[in-house]
């Protein structure tokens, strides 16, 4: 009887083997020497209709949902507006919604499902660097469309793309010369959350700060989502004796840590902070008092004076409430839909191609000001902002850049940049 | 003996089935999408065999697989990397980093690289399994500690930006091992392999239980101390069982890579660890297919319930939990059986009843794993 | 001198906070050999507790008083609900309540994430708790000094209770030997529902006092179960003065790392010290001779 | 026949400075099925907990010429001394040919493990015949009846291939005929074992023992036959005399060590 049984077990073996075996092997990366020219699968986008579909991929369960919720309620905002006003090449937008779970994995399947099977035009959404990078191989080898709208690292330019959030050259080091001329800072205490867009952050900070005589007298990083180091964190920075602290923190850690920051006796005064990942809808969660007076940087406030942004601060807050707050992510989200609508229009087609081709030029007044689109490296050209945290819990801008900067995600137009190890695929 | 005869007929059975279902009916019927879905839910499965075998058979409630499947698959991610590079050539992520770590150069050569997946996992479990099972260190404090384990890897993982790219992980990987990723047919390939070493470990799963080893291993799970009087050290019969788990989930995670396109430090921490649980509890962990089947299901049923009604699947994931392990602890597939021997024995223990499952294999009662029999170490003196 | 200083305070207040969690775990495991994976949750309803205090009645003062109390109700009925539904339906299978209790804590996450929404709430801190007193130089935060006193009261207390009520005798005598204590007439039943009433009790206490350094929001309590477990295993299990040893080594230990290392490094250090240590003594730092445990 | 016998001097074993074996002498021959009896607390099971590698202890216990003290218990279990509890600690998960087929493996080389049992292995055979469990050799342990767990528990001290034998209680909780099957059962068994009997059945003991010990309070109170051992008076004041435990008590299970 055993024998009787390995037997079988040994034949469906075999059997699977023989089907390993007479698959035909697909092409090796030897054969055609560039791996992404063999077998694209073919777009299946349906255009025929009187719509077209696109896809929004966020996190809307998990840790991330907290920041994502608020980028698709924007986007399904301005995904409204757009067909209330005819649509894109007289088609109606049919949004195709997708939860990402605030995991790397997920966002990958999610977005490979809308290109494959629900043959989207575009994709907006994705957060997290890890969601992006995830997502980065499965547009680039569909060749498909992304809007991706939050700041960022830099260091990345895919074709396939569109990143209306600023790179660092439009966000981090503006910062720092706001830091350094407007506030005479000669010495910086770095604090972050333990990932990459700190980390990235953080060794431009320091290419900077060389190269402008200021000094780093400390660098420290919280595991995200962990409070347990905050203290250390604290007693490091009250130690270190810095002019200011540039911090890149994300999410909870910003709660414990400004906590213990007022705790021990320091502020805005003693020791002013900039912030670069705090925004509105997280000042009430850390405490308005806490914060007051403290420094962010971003390109756009809700306080914002422009027509565009009344509009749409009037328009967010019907749909969803006078308590809700708009942020600059949920700004460039909403940019991101109609730049898409512009790039199309100016393209006269859906197809991506077409669209690439177009997209230079593409610009759009949005509620934080005018703002373009860079053909070459697919970011948008936009204004720095530097805001302080008012009583009210809202940000009021105290320094704006010369209008739009034209993005740089590769820092090539920095000079003590040069040295910095740089990603070879896009920079 | 026709008990067992209807056993092993069943088994047999499931295997064809098993064969015509993953190597004729899957690829014809799923489109590329769901077929690549499949193949990710078959490299998950694979950790579910593995935790059957330990905590099924063996009573390790092994709450840190994540570290053996991260340890797998970022040893492919690395190999993949460096191949994308080319010869002495340097992954593109490493944009803050200075050089290339030495432990890299390892896993450049395809045959160290596979050997690497198996090797490293089947080390470390090696040494964490004799130091913590040779010190009786069991039941509640080994789950711990391995739950443990596996978040402090994955903060490992996340604290070395420059080495193994911290938070994001690994990703856009452009061949497999010479083969075109984006092509759809090497993609099928691919999950035919991840479909043929699913079934190879079922089998190997097979032959250890029904082998006096396995007979030994749930002697060890329902009495690890008897079995110490009967001149067996229970340590190596335990080991045994935790290093094939464990390089069961290494061959997962490194399958998982390229099928998926990432692996980073969220697919080996805590809450993933646990997740691999889920299907085996569902399933039935004590018997030979149900961690497979209730972990395809289980994964299934994430994929499809999450991707429109987000917070229900995180309740139904919950509820899950909560009944069958609570009142089904042979999983979905005793139920029928569970219902049948209440009725025959009402006196029976609450949670014992459960225990008559599926012929052939006696399967485990939820009480078993942990319940040293009780005069093992009792008496007076 | 000042960093050195600065570093043990740290760690002291890091380890009460891993204490008030880790002596509710400890006496239920310790008990009843139960692995409650909610405990962590029923940190976070601790702190919701304070949230909706302080809605409602608006002074942070006086709502940080009332809400302790109320905070060790609710941790303490949870716990009871879900001891009496569930767990006692478990006693015999110690590692499925793991399983299980983590189950209900996906829910009951979900569903503070559905009442209270998923961004982090804020709780004020009274006016008492802000600022600091400056002993040589260095800056003891009153919250954390706060959270130190909490949880030296908690523990003199529950040794207290222990040592010198019947209920203390009771709840000694069940987790020395469950068998022999029944049949000494102990009902053991309603002896491991008080436990467990006292245990998730203090987690709502420890969630009170969380929100004066951490931000209070659904998945709080994920974030220190797994340390709180470890010093459940290092410090023995049942162990009063175990637990206190335990935690206080690790909090230190943690931020010494923190200090010289990393965060990061310092979590991973710690591991390593724990498993280490475990190899010396595997039954902990203090052990019950019990019949019933192996 | 070589004779082979065991030899305890100077056993002492004390848990957190109580004294729970305090100098005990032993010496059992092959042949001899020795009793060993006591009140509770007299320290009984701790001996054979000291000698089997539960409890440690000081002194010396040797069996072959190998001293067993310090060894782990998978050691001296293979060095030929086997136990049973008081409890019948049987896998009831697995069935009767399974249970024995385990015990009788230890020695097996580590690649046999690893396939399956072919035919039922001799030894194996010859103890379900010995024990009389024959017919139910594929009913799962769980399921057998009291007194055949116990059988079950000795059938597998014999594959096992153990020398020395120690018996804690074998016979408690069986009914007359089961006491008597387990009695002729043990003087088959002795012939060549080193047989010692913990228990509490002064019946059974009176009608198999070859000799007794006595202990009381962690020491060796009395040896020799039944019958010497029933006539010395100060076994009779501790254990047998008018007003302590009659014949057939045994006492609670589970005594506290302090």
């Amino acid at each position: 009887m055993p024998k009787l049984r390995r037997r079988h077990v040994g034949a469906t073996l075999t059997a699977a083997a023989l089907v390993l075996g007479t698959t035909a092997c697909g092409s090796r990366v030897d054969d055609t020497g560039e791996a992404s020219a063999a077998g694209r699968a073919e777009s299946c986008v349906d255009t025929s209709g009187d719509s077209v579909r696109i896809g929004l991929l966020n996190s809307m369960s998990g840790t991330m949902s907290i920041s994502e919720t608020t980028v698709r309620r924007s986007l399904e905002l301005a995904v409204e507006e757009v067909n209330a006003d005819g649509g894109v090449l007289g088609k109606q937008l049919e949004v195709v919604t997708e939860d990402g779970a605030s995991e790397p994995t997920v966002f990958a399947e999610r977005a490979t499902k809308l290109i494959q099977s629900d043959c989207v035009a575009a994709v907006f959404g994705g957060w997290t660097s890890s969601s992006r990078k995830a997502m980065l191989p499965v547009f680039e080898s569909n060749d498909a469309l992304l809007f991706y709208p939050v700041q960022y690292e830099g260091l990345e330019a895919s074709q396939n793309i569109f990143y209306t959030g600023a790179t660092t050259n439009q966000q981090i080091i503006p910062a720092l010369d706001y830091l350094k001329d407007e506030l005479g800072v000669t010495s910086l205490h770095l604090v972050g959350s333990d990932y990459v867009f700190p980390r990235t952050a953080n060794a431009i900070i320091k290419a900077y700060a060389e190269e402008h005589g200021i000094e780093i007298v400390g660098e420290d990083y919280e595991p995200l989502g962990s409070t347990e180091g905050i203290q250390t964190i604290v007693n490091r920075v009250q130690g270190s004796g810095a002019d200011a602290v540039f911090n890149t923190l994300n999410g909870d850690s910003n709660v414990s840590f400004f906590a213990q920051y007022a705790n021990v006796g320091l502020d805005a005064e003693a020791m002013p902070v900039l912030s670069v990942s705090i925004a509105e809808e997280e000042v009430p969660g850390i405490g308005v008092e806490k914060l007051e007076g403290q420094y962010t940087a971003w390109n756009y406030y809700q306080t914002v004076d422009t027509p565009e942004n009344e509009e749409f601060v009037a328009a967010f807050k019907e749909a969803y409430g006078d308590d809700a707050v708009t942020s600059d992510p949920m700004e460039a989200a909403y940019t991101s839909v109609y730049l898409w609508k512009g790039m199309v229009e100016a393209a006269g087609s859906f197809d991506v191609a077409d669209v690439q081709a177009a997209a230079d030029g593409v610009g759009f007044d949005a509620p934080e000001g005018p703002v373009t689109v860079n053909g070459d490296n697919h970011h948008i050209a936009k204004t720095a902002l530097i805001g302080r945290v008012n009583a009210e819990g809202l940000i009021d801008t105290v320094w704006s850049s010369d209008g739009p900067i034209d993005p740089d995600p590769c820092l090539e137009g920095y000079d003590w940049a040069a040295g910095m190890d740089k990603d070879e695929t896009y920079c | 003996m026709t008990r067992r005869w209807a056993g092993s007929a069943s088994v047999l059975s499931g295997y064809l089935v098993a064969a015509v279902i993953l190597f004729g009916a899957a690829p014809v019927l799923l489109s590329d999408f769901r077929l690549r879905l499949l193949a990710q839910f078959l490299c998950v499965a694979m950790v579910a065999v593995g935790i059957g075998l330990a905590w099924g058979s063996g009573g390790m409630l092994t709450l840190g697989q994540g570290l053996f499947f991260g340890l797998g698959a970022y040893i492919m991610a690395i190999h993949l990397q460096l191949s994308d590079a080319g010869p002495a050539g340097r992954p593109a992520f490493m944009v803050t980093g200075s050089g290339l770590p030495w432990w890299w150069e390892l896993f450049r050569n395809p045959v160290t690289a596979v050997l690497g997946i198996i090797a490293v996992p089947a080390l470390l479990a090696l040494l964490l399994g004799l130091g913590v099972f040779r010190r009786r260190v069991k039941g509640a404090y080994f789950a711990i500690l391995s739950q443990a384990s596996a978040a402090a890897f994955a903060l490992l993982l996340i604290s070395q930006q420059n080495t193994v790219g911290g938070s994001n992980g690994l990703s856009n990987f452009r061949q497999f091992f010479g083969f075109a990723l984006s092509d759809p047919v090497n993609r099928r390939m691919l999950y035919f392999i991840a479909a043929g070493v699913l079934i190879a470990m079922v089998a190997a799963v097979h032959q250890l239980r029904r082998s006096r080893y396995g007979e030994l291993l749930t002697a060890v799970r329902d009495g690890e101390e008897r079995v110490r009087f009967l001149g067996y050290d229970p340590a190596l019969v335990k080991v045994l069982a935790y290093v094939v788990a464990a390089v069961f989930a290494a061959v997962g995670g490194a399958l998982f890579v390229p099928i998926v396109g990432i692996i980073s430090p969220s697919n080996v921490g805590v809450v993933p660890s646990i997740g691999f649980l889920i299907g085996v509890a569902v399933g039935g962990r004590a018997t030979l297919l149900g961690p497979v089947l209730g972990s395809l299901a289980v994964s299934y049923a994430g994929s499809t319930l999450s991707e429109n009604v987000e917070s229900l699947w995180i309740y139904l994931q919950g509820l899950l939990f909560v009944l069958v392990v609570a009142f089904l602890p042979g999983g979905i597939g005793s139920l029928g059986a569970a219902l049948r021997g209440r009725r025959r024995a009402v006196g029976d223990v609450p949670g014992r009843s459960a225990g008559h499952g599926p012929p052939g294999r006696p399967l485990v009662d939820g009480g078993g794993p942990e319940r040293a029999p009780a005069g093992a170490r009792s008496g007076g003196v | 001198m000042d960093a050195v200083l600065g570093q043990l305070y740290a760690g002291l207040s890091l380890g009460s906070v891993l204490l008030l969690i880790a002596l509710g775990l400890t006496l239920t495991f310790g008990q009843m050999g139960v692995i409650n994976m909610a405990h962590g949750e029923f940190l976070m309803a601790g702190a919701y507790t304070a949230f909706v205090v302080q809605q409602v009645i608006g002074g942070a003062g006086s709502a940080m008083l009332i809400a302790l109390p109320l905070a060790f109700l609710v941790g303490g009925l949870l716990g009871v609900l879900l001891e009496t539904t569930l767990i006692s339906r478990l006693y015999h299978r110690p590692l499925d309540t793991l399983l299980v209790t983590w189950g209900v804590s996906l829910m009951l996450q979900q569903l503070a994430r559905d009442v209270f929404g998923a961004p982090a709430v804020e709780v004020r801190a009274p006016e008492w708790l802000r600022g600091n007193i400056e002993v040589l130089g260095v800056p003891f935060t009153t919250g954390r000094l706060f959270i130190v006193v909490l949880a030296v009261g908690a523990v003199a207390v529950l040794s207290a209770v222990l040592r010198f009520t019947s209920l203390g005798r009771r709840i000694r005598a069940v987790v020395q030997s469950r068998g022999l204590a029944e049949t000494s007439g102990i009902n053991s039943r309603r002896t491991d529902r008080v436990t467990f009433f006292v245990g998730s009790g203090l987690a709502g206490i420890a969630g009170v006092a969380l929100t004066l350094i951490a931000s209070t929001q659904p998945y709080m309590g994920q974030t220190y179960i797994v340390d709180a477990f470890l010093v459940v295993v290092a410090g023995g299990i049942g162990q009063v003065r175990g637990a206190v040893l335990a935690a206080f080594g690790l909090g230190v230990l943690q931020a010494l790392f923190a200090y010289s290392q990393s965060v990061s490094t310092a979590k991973v250090l710690l591991l390593v010290c724990v498993i280490a240590f475990l190899q010396l003594r595997p039954q902990g730092l203090f052990s019950v001779r019990t019949r019933s445990l192996v | 026949m070589r004779e082979d016998y065991l030899e305890i001097r100077g056993l002492r074993v004390s848990f957190d400075g109580f004294v729970a074996v305090d100098g005990v002498d032993l010496t059992v021959l092959q042949g001899d099925l020795r009793f060993l009896i006591g009140p509770n607390g007299a320290g009984k099971t701790t001996l054979v907990d000291a000698v089997t590698g539960l409890a440690p202890a000081t002194g010396s216990a040797t069996f072959d010429g190998i001293q067993l003290l310090g060894k782990k218990e998978h050691q001296i279990a293979r060095a030929g001394v086997g136990r049973t509890f008081q409890t019948a600690s049987v896998f009831d998960q697995l069935t009767v040919l399974q249970n024995l087929d385990i015990a009788a493996g230890a020695r097996r080389r580590r690649r046999s493990l690893l396939r399956a049992r072919g035919a039922v292995p001799g030894s194996v055979q010859l103890a379900m015949e010995t024990t009389g469990l024959t017919g139910l050799q594929d009913r799962p342990a769980g399921e057998l009846a009291h007194g055949q767990k116990q059988w079950l528990e000795i059938g597998m001290l014999l594959v096992q291939n153990a020398t020395v034998l120690f018996l804690d209680e074998p016979v408690a909780g069986m009914s007359a005929e089961e006491r008597r099957q387990t009695g002729e059962l043990l003087r088959r068994v002795r012939r060549d074992h080193v047989v010692v009997v913990v228990e509490h059945d002064m019946e059974f003991l009176r009608a198999y023992a070859d000799s007794v010990t006595v202990l009381a309070a962690g020491t060796v109170l009395a040896e020799g036959t039944y019958a010497q051992v029933q006539a010395d008076p100060r076994v009779q004041e501790i254990y047998l005399g008018p007003g302590s435990q009659g014949p057939g008590s045994q006492g609670p299970r589970h005594q506290a060590v302090r």
